[in-house]
């Protein structure tokens, strides 16, 4: 059974399918994360050993951090993709995720500022992760910059897919770099990842919310694909004969 | 069902945070669903003129 | 050669941001032959020039030289070519010389000063050569672009409007120069509104419907 | 591959010479910025050989991205860089050519007028001698780097200040190793070698990538 892959290449056969999905992916986006909810917020103890119950940010913080960090890695797969194929659905989908993980980035300085303030006492600290955290918001304005200053959709997907692929080429080397900026002190990059030590009920809950913004993401990149599928076609045919279009 | 949980003094970080997120995460749909409205006229008005010039061409 | 050596263009299919030039487009060129791209202005004669030469990617079909991609050939299929588009690409601050022999070094060409003046001369640009090329007129810096022509024996030449800002008897020289570049099985595409008239060899026409 | 090198080098230069004027303002601007600051932050001598690694980087950071925008747009406008491009000459020796003349006109001034700035902020001798070598081996990454920037924006409207949105959080690595290369020398001077390998090594990875990612850059720019 051979899955033609290049038979939902073309926007004209996307456009509709992505129309069938969003409702699902907002539908189940909302239900997840509402599951995900209650349970962090009704399952789990008031109090934990040392931080108190505004650990409860945590079910929106990692999911944001993390969702940022995949969306720009999905991000250059579909721009490299763009590039390797000369597809244009692709370019379209790299740059329909860039805002969507702008987005997740700036949900994540936000709670991350937020749940700084109460256990370390500022609501900012040149912290190695929020600091290269903060870069990663601006690779993503850099990219949605570039995409919207060249005027020729073309050079825009092309042009901003390089600079997507530097990006990530770089993102180690800056990752590295903000985290361990003295070579003598820090030989090896051990940062404690706290997500063992945690709690099950919560780390459940925690999972469920990932996975809610998951689909989130699913929908509204799908959503921002079939209006950049709308601007870029409206001068073809089938988009002319849409039924939206037609009586709308 | 446990009591509802109480958030101590710390119910602004909670309310501000999710708050947030919240309000962005129902932005960025509506924000979408504007657009597309948008567009949607413009490439009705596309299909209007192309018809009227379709219509000409017969009239002459 | 073993293989001919033509140039085809394959099922070529060219936009302009969302608006399509042309599609699937298919001709064929061979050694001895001018083809001239006619059609009004915006109808993509350049896009579809720039496309032939590699400065630009189709967005289907593909060109091919010797009946291969001219992907594959990379820079060999470079080496074979010479363009000339709206902009002379030269440098305003450089003389005519220096800007000639810049061009010949980019084109890998080993070529003596004493070509190089020879070559301006022949272009009627005696007593400029010297001069930085920001001092001259449009013709005259037409001409310096042109001069480039003379030195170059590459087989295929493609030229984007050429004949502009050229004085009557800067247009004969210049159509004698093709016509025995042709003539010496030498390939020309060029894009021009003045009427063309070759001594030999055989003039295609290629009308770009918009 | 030398030749088409020293030819493409050379005409750069000569084409810089016939613009004399060009090549101070970048030298200019790393002046001003930097003698800026003791008037902004004040005169303590401490407080000004603290801050003066930071100072000197950032400086020659903001110089190297002013300079950025003129390095193809002049041969974008009369057509040169189309006959780059189609020339036989493999396109990322051009491109080295290109930025190593652009780091030779704005990199390496900055790395000779170092002694004048280290003055002002009263840095002792040895600390002057490391802040050239940091800025000798970091300046080149800059440009290189940069030139992707420069080719991406090539005919933009607004191009100038796009560069530094795109590239100046890629410059960051660079900006901290720099930076603490001339600080670790000014306190404990115990492992400046690690700064300064470090520093090479980003040399060697930018040298070797960013011909490729500018070549492409420049490639889709002429389209």
């Amino acid at each position: 059974m051979n899955i033609n892959w290049f038979k939902y290449a073309a926007p004209s056969s996307f456009y509709p399918l992505a129309g069938k999905l969003i409702p699902w992916f907002m539908g189940l986006a909302l239900l997840l994360s509402l599951l995900g909810l209650y349970w962090g917020f009704f399952k789990t103890p008031n109090v934990l050993t040392h931080q108190k119950e505004y650990y409860r940010i945590i079910f929106i913080h990692v999911p944001a951090v993390w969702m940022g960090m995949w969306l720009y890695v999905m991000m250059v797969f579909w721009a490299l993709v763009g590039l390797v194929f000369n597809t244009r659905l692709s370019y379209m989908f790299a740059s329909a995720i860039a805002p969507t993980g702008a987005l997740f980035t700036v949900i994540g300085l936000w709670t991350g500022a937020f749940w700084g303030q109460p256990s370390w006492g500022t609501w900012w600290d040149w912290d190695p992760r929020m600091t290269s955290f903060l870069i990663l918001l601006f690779l993503y304005i850099g990219y949605m910059a570039l995409q919207s200053a060249i005027d020729d959709s073309r050079r825009a997907d092309k042009a901003s897919a390089i600079l997507a692929l530097v990006g990530l080429v770089m993102v180690p080397v800056i990752y590295w770099s903000v985290n361990c900026p003295n070579p003598a002190e820090c030989s090896s990059l051990h940062q404690e990842s706290s997500t063992q030590q945690i709690e099950p009920n919560i780390f459940f809950a925690m999972m469920v919310m990932v996975l809610a913004f998951w689909f989130y993401a699913f929908g509204v990149v799908c959503m921002r694909v079939r209006t950049l599928i709308l601007q870029r076609e409206k001068h073809t045919q089938w988009v002319q004969e849409l039924e939206e279009v037609q009586h709308g | 069902m446990g009591e509802w949980p109480s958030f101590g003094s710390y119910g602004f970080y909670i309310l501000w945070t999710y708050g947030l997120t919240l309000i962005l995460m129902l932005l960025e749909p509506t924000v979408l669903k504007i657009q597309r409205q948008s567009i949607l006229k413009t490439v009705r008005r596309l299909v209007k003129i192309r018809q009227r010039g379709n219509q000409e061409a017969i009239n002459k | 050669m073993i293989r001919p050596m033509s140039l085809q263009a394959h099922e070529l299919s060219c936009r302009r941001g969302d608006r399509l030039l042309f599609e699937n487009l298919s001709f064929q060129i061979n050694p001895g032959e001018l083809l001239l791209v006619e059609g009004h202005n915006g109808c993509g004669k350049t896009t579809l020039l720039k496309t032939l030469v590699s400065l630009r990617q189709p967005d289907s079909g593909y060109v091919s030289w010797q009946q291969q991609a001219i992907g594959q050939w990379g820079d060999e299929y470079r080496a074979q070519l010479l363009w000339l588009g709206h902009l002379n690409g030269i440098k305003l601050d450089l003389s005519a010389i220096e800007n000639l022999t810049i061009a010949c070094a980019l084109q890998g060409l080993q070529v003596s000063g004493q070509d190089v003046m020879q070559a301006l001369d022949r272009m009627g640009l005696y007593g400029y050569e010297e001069l930085p090329v920001r001092f001259l007129s449009q013709g005259q810096k037409r001409r310096t672009a042109l001069a480039f022509l003379v030195l170059n024996q590459t087989p295929l030449w493609v030229l984007d409007e050429p004949f502009t800002a050229l004085d009557v008897k800067a247009v004969d020289f210049l159509q004698g120069v093709i016509g025995q570049h042709v003539e010496q099985g030498g390939m020309v595409i060029l894009t021009t509104h003045q009427q063309v008239d070759l001594t030999s060899g055989s003039i295609n026409r290629l009308r770009l419907a918009a | 591959m030398l030749r088409i090198f020293r030819t493409v080098l050379w005409r750069d230069l000569l084409l810089a010479m016939r613009h004399k004027t060009e090549v101070l303002t970048t030298l200019f601007f790393f002046i001003i910025v930097i003698s800026l600051f003791p008037l902004g932050i004040g005169m303590d001598k401490a407080l000004l050989q603290k801050i003066a690694p930071g100072v000197v980087w950032i400086a020659a950071l903001l110089a190297s991205m002013l300079a950025l925008e003129r390095l193809f747009a002049s041969d974008y406008e009369d057509g040169t860089l189309e006959q780059m491009l189609l020339s036989p000459q493999p396109l990322f020796v051009i491109v080295l050519a290109k930025v190593f003349a652009h780091w030779l006109l704005t990199g390496l001034p900055l790395v000779l007028i170092a002694p004048l700035v280290g003055l002002q902020y009263h840095l002792s001798g040895e600390t002057i001698l490391m802040t050239m070598l940091s800025l000798l081996l970091g300046t080149p990454v800059l440009s290189l780097l940069g030139a992707i920037g420069a080719a991406l924006t090539l005919g933009l409207r607004g191009g100038g200040v796009l560069i530094s949105l795109l590239i100046l959080p890629l410059y960051i690595p660079v900006l901290i190793y720099g930076a603490g290369a001339v600080a670790d020398s000014l306190l404990s001077h115990n492992n400046v070698q690690s700064y300064l390998l470090l520093l090479t090594g980003f040399l060697i990875l930018t040298l070797v990538l960013t011909p490729w990612a500018t070549a492409a850059a420049l490639r889709i720019a002429v389209e």
